[in-house]
């Protein structure tokens, strides 16, 4: 890694995070409101029935940006416990606690949000398909890893514990994407690629991108919330948090 | 706009349950959530600043 | 190198045969559980027939992980760990000693008795034969993701069930294609394709999960 | 060969200590002391590279507590005894030799543990036996023990008074060898060679 | 006479509390089991709604059992259990504090859960209220008569998988009922028959198990 | 008060003694002498009827040590504290003195636990603690204890000089207010108050 890039995580302490991040919650409310409005626009109101599926279609709109997100801020976790192994930043555990609950949250939502799709089209809630199956592992990591990291009173053992754990896991990312490619399954394969011209209608596709960005923002913004709480708390004792402790009012 | 009348959209063309329990388990947690993080956050500086009241009151004491 | 590896697994060994009754009882375990199911849920062969992959590799699994917590707990306790953590190698080679041993004693037992099992189940020889090709091949994958979990809740109160949280979700992919394969040969297609992905699985994690699992007992040596 | 520079040492919220410091040369015994809870078992678990120090530095022989030049240094004994209670005190004796990456003969052994005074008793499974007879099973390994660096932590805990004094005589040995210990004890001992030194924790 | 039974109760609760990983963890390894099974078995309705009892129950005897080894085994550690024996009122109260406390963080979560898993097995309202009726009742003769095992296998080495060998034919008994009496409802036939035997068990094992256990911890502590 | 007659004692095939008898009255202390695995941890075990001996017979004035009575004057300490790593000083000294079939005030918790130095700790979850603070945890249940008969293996063990010494003027104390204690110590310890006996093991 080039020094620069290493000077950005060392910048990256806690007592210069803090305020920053406190500043960037609006900005990130803002953004997810906005992209929210018109993802449920356009998913809600301007997008045509599918011929198919009829109405029952739209679960998309949420399905999809929760899914993504789950294995997205998986992936971030585990980014950050490697830059915590090989930096040793006091940030990086905190990142990761920190966004732990959403990415269970969201990972919770993808199944629900599946299933609820899974009875009118597949007739079943819940079929033992791999990316089904996949997702719900993905569950228990996000589960485990709070468990685990809970259960560990010291928090940098806890890091490193969880860290450990989180790397563990992420062969299960690349399994959760690519098993409608690697087994013949009954979920949908994506639709969305890089390489060939999307295969969904445009507006679709768009209420689709919106959505996730609005997905994205939100988890942004409540990783950022809860960042600050675990960096005051673990920070008690430097002069700088109990400035801000005695200053400033509970906010 | 799609929908000819308000009661059409709820209906979602007879997947209501399932549209509406996906967006609105959706809505729930995007809703909750942020306000439980809100509220742990006040409640970790409350607690946080009582614990550095009482240390400071007994390091004075200590000191006397 | 392989010195340290083979010292190891020798001492694990030799405490498992002076311990007994541990490694007999991970067995009996897997045929009580075994036993147990046709009791819940009734007497007919076609069932019984249809379940049986199903519950051995369950069982099986179940049985592994309950001889986990005390893979690296008793060295623990006792200060071993920390001596051997202080000895001038590797760590990772002593934990690969300790899963080959564990495997020896838990996964190849089990793996040689499942056929036995498998006959009260009415299965036919083929199907016995996958199975327990499926098990000598997937134990090895089980030994080494639970070193890693038992790493992991080293030390840490109520370890013993944390550690089934965390490994279970861990094994599911083992079950899947373990059981997989003998359904497949049940049914009368071929089980190739499980079969080579639970020996990608079993070197990926005998080789990989040792060294995860050291870096894991630093840190609960901490 | 073993120097420490401004360690500082944070357990939870407590400092336990900060700008501890020392130089230890061959042949020279460095005693810990302090009261209960001073920290001095965090320190000797930081100086072997089981806890890592909140800031400063370590090094023997210019190597980091971590490296396993340092580990083929040292020969370590915890508060724990790290025996297996199922097996004997020859076997435990051999076994942990071994994983330590030395070799011992069997006779070598028998005569370390007739030394620490279990003659009779090293087929007897460790797990019947006493308090102090556990501790010299673990004080047996210190018989034939060249390496250059020991770290002690309250060795002379549940030993009588006879044992106390074989193990002073043990470690004097060791230091007119040429070798290195630093030891924690809350007992009077008295070791006559070599160079005697003192770190008080927490005054 | 009630005073210590409360006492030792209120403790192990609160150290339950304290180590509030454990409780969960139980919870979790009943739904992970509970939903490992279709994995190894297939995805059929109608084959699930069969097995649903006979795996509900296994699994919660199973969890239950899991969190045995730890009912003793700190307390001898740390000496506690000495102190317990030379306390100036009866052992068996003591233990049948214990054994509450263990009902109270094991056998009741585990029955209040059984419904929501249920669902997941397509069962009845009928059914899973029987379900839940029949874990309440049989789960105390659980705590009870692993109290026994636990006291038994106390201090011996391998004692956490030993442990599971005393017990588990000792469960069996209830297993059949618990299992038959939802299953009976399923095949709507009366379930009273087995109700009555589940309760005369419960009593049995909570009125008498803790005199045992109590019995087989003085040796251990010998 | 205390009388033992005749006790013999074997462990697997030892005899480790036989013929060993002792009157101990009121404001008397007796400690157990002997070399490491002499017996006086199964003496000691014995005297509390957790360890039937071969022969012999032991009764605390009438009572055998199985009995209710006898267990109603007895406090005990042995070699491990008795603490739960999970809860902290003050819940421990509370949860013991109540399974005790006792009764103890906050207050007077917070005191003795101030008395045994762990003042600003007691809150702190005892896992926490180091070797010696866990042993005064354990220690502290004696401060407010007045049963008559204390029976103590090893107490002095990781104890530094301070605490060593706070401990035999406690014993003292309980021997003025006219009780009995059974000790066994490889430490010098100086008690002064009351009458002091030995009896040597294995000799
Ligand atoms: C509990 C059940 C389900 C789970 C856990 C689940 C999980 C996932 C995941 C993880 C993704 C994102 C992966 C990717 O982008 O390639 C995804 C995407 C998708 N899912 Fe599901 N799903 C479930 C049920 C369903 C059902 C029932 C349907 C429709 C019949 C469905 C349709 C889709 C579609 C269309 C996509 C987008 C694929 C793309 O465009 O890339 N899913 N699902
Ligand atoms: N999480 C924590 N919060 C507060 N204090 C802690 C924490 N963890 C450890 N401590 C304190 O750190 C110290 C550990 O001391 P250590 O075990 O090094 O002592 P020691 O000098 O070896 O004592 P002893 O002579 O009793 O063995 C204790 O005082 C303990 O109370
Ligand atoms: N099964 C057995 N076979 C032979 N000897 C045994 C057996 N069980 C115990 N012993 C012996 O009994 C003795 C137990 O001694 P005990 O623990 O009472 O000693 P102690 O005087 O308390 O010693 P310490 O000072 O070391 O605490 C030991 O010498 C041990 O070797
Ligand atoms: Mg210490
Ligand atoms: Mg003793």
């Amino acid at each position: 890694m080039n020094e620069r890039l290493i000077n950005i995580f060392r910048f990256a302490s806690p007592a210069t995070f803090y305020p920053l991040a406190g500043r960037m919650i609006p900005w990130f409310v803002a953004l997810t409101v906005l992209f929210g409005a018109a993802g449920l626009w356009l998913g809600l109101f301007v997008a045509p029935t599918d011929f198919q599926q009829g109405e029952g279609y739209r679960i998309i709109f949420v399905h999809v940006p929760a899914s993504w997100m789950s294995m997205f801020i998986y992936l971030v976790m585990a980014f950050w416990a490697a830059v915590g192994f090989t930096l040793n930043t006091r940030l990086s555990g905190m990142m990761t606690q920190a966004l732990a609950p959403t990415g269970a949250l969201m990972a919770f939502l993808s199944l629900w949000t599946g299933a609820l799709w899974g009875k009118p089209m597949w007739g079943a809630w819940w079929v033992w398909d791999a990316r089904l199956t996949s997702e719900l592992i993905l569950l228990f990591l996000y589960i485990g890893f709070i468990a685990l990291t809970s259960a560990i009173d010291d928090p940098r053992r806890a890091d490193k514990a969880g860290g450990i754990l989180l790397l563990v896991g992420v062969v299960n990312i690349p399994i959760i994407y690519f098993s409608v490619k690697w087994w013949n399954t009954l979920h949908q394969g994506s639709s969305v690629s890089l390489t060939r011209s999307p295969s969904m209608a445009a507006i679709m596709l768009w209420g689709m991108l919106l959505m996730a960005l609005c997905f994205w923002m939100y988890s942004i913004a409540l990783a950022l919330v809860r960042v600050r709480g675990i960096i005051l708390e673990r920070e008690r004792h430097t002069d700088w948090a109990k400035a801000i402790l005695s200053g400033e009012t509970a906010r | 706009m799609i929908w000819n009348s308000f009661g059409e959209f709820l209906a979602m063309g007879g997947y209501a349950g399932y549209v509406w329990g996906s967006f609105g388990a959706t809505a729930l947690i995007m809703i909750v959530e942020p306000i439980l993080a809100r509220r742990r956050q006040k409640q970790t500086i409350a607690r946080l600043r009582r614990q550095m009241r009482a240390d400071t009151r007994s390091s004075l004491e200590s000191n006397e | 190198m392989l010195n340290i590896v083979m010292a190891v697994m020798r001492r694990d060994l030799k405490l498992a045969m002076r311990r007994q009754a541990d490694m007999t009882a991970v067995l009996f375990f897997f045929v009580i559980v075994v036993s147990l199911f046709p009791l819940g849920i009734g007497p007919e062969a076609n069932l019984l027939r249809k379940l049986a992959p199903g519950v051995l590799w369950v069982a099986a699994l179940l049985a592994t992980m309950l001889s986990l917590p005390r893979l690296f707990a008793d060295d623990l306790k006792d200060g071993t760990l920390e001596q051997l953590a202080l000895a001038p190698h590797p760590l990772g080679l002593v934990v690969l000693g300790k899963v080959l041993a564990h495997w020896l004693v838990s996964g190849l037992p089990l793996a040689l008795l499942a056929p036995i099992l498998g006959i009260q189940y009415d299965l036919s020889t083929d199907a016995l034969i996958v199975l327990t090709a499926t098990l000598l091949l997937g134990t090895p994958a089980l030994s080494g993701i639970g070193a890693i979990g038992a790493a992991l809740t080293l030390g840490v109160r109520g370890g013993g069930v944390l550690l089934s949280l965390l490994v279970l979700p861990l094994y599911i992919p083992v079950l899947i294609f373990g059981a997989g394969a003998v359904d497949a040969t049940v049914a009368g297609l071929g089980a190739e394709g499980h079969f080579s992905l639970l020996a990608a699985l079993a070197f990926a994690s005998v080789g990989f999960a040792p060294w995860a699992a050291a870096a894991a007992l630093k840190i609960a040596l901490e | 060969m073993l120097e420490a520079r401004d360690l500082v040492c944070i357990r939870g919220e407590r400092r336990l200590f900060a700008g501890v410091g020392f130089r230890l040369e061959e042949g020279e015994l460095l005693y810990l002391r302090g009261k209960n809870g001073a920290g001095k078992t965090s320190l000797l678990r930081m100086l072997i590279g089981l806890l890592p120090p909140e800031s400063g530095s370590i090094t023997w022989r210019g190597h980091a507590p971590r490296s396993e030049a340092f580990r083929a240094d040292l020969c370590f004994l915890g508060h724990a005894n790290a025996i297996k209670e199922e097996l004997t005190p020859l076997e435990n004796l051999l076994e942990s030799v071994h994983l330590a990456g030395e070799s011992l003969s069997e006779a070598e052994a028998l005569d370390a543990l007739e030394q620490v005074g279990l003659a009779g008793r090293e087929d007897l499974p460790c797990k019947y036996l006493s308090q102090g007879q556990k501790r010299r099973v673990a004080l047996a390994r210190l018989v034939h023990e060249r390496r250059p660096l020991w770290v002690l932590d309250e060795p002379f805990v549940a030993l009588d008074s006879s044992a106390v004094a074989w193990l002073a005589d043990l470690i004097g040995a060791h230091l007119q060898r040429g070798g290195a210990a630093v030891l924690t004890t809350h007992q009077p001992v008295d070791i006559t060679a070599g160079t005697q030194r003192e770190l008080q924790l927490g005054a």
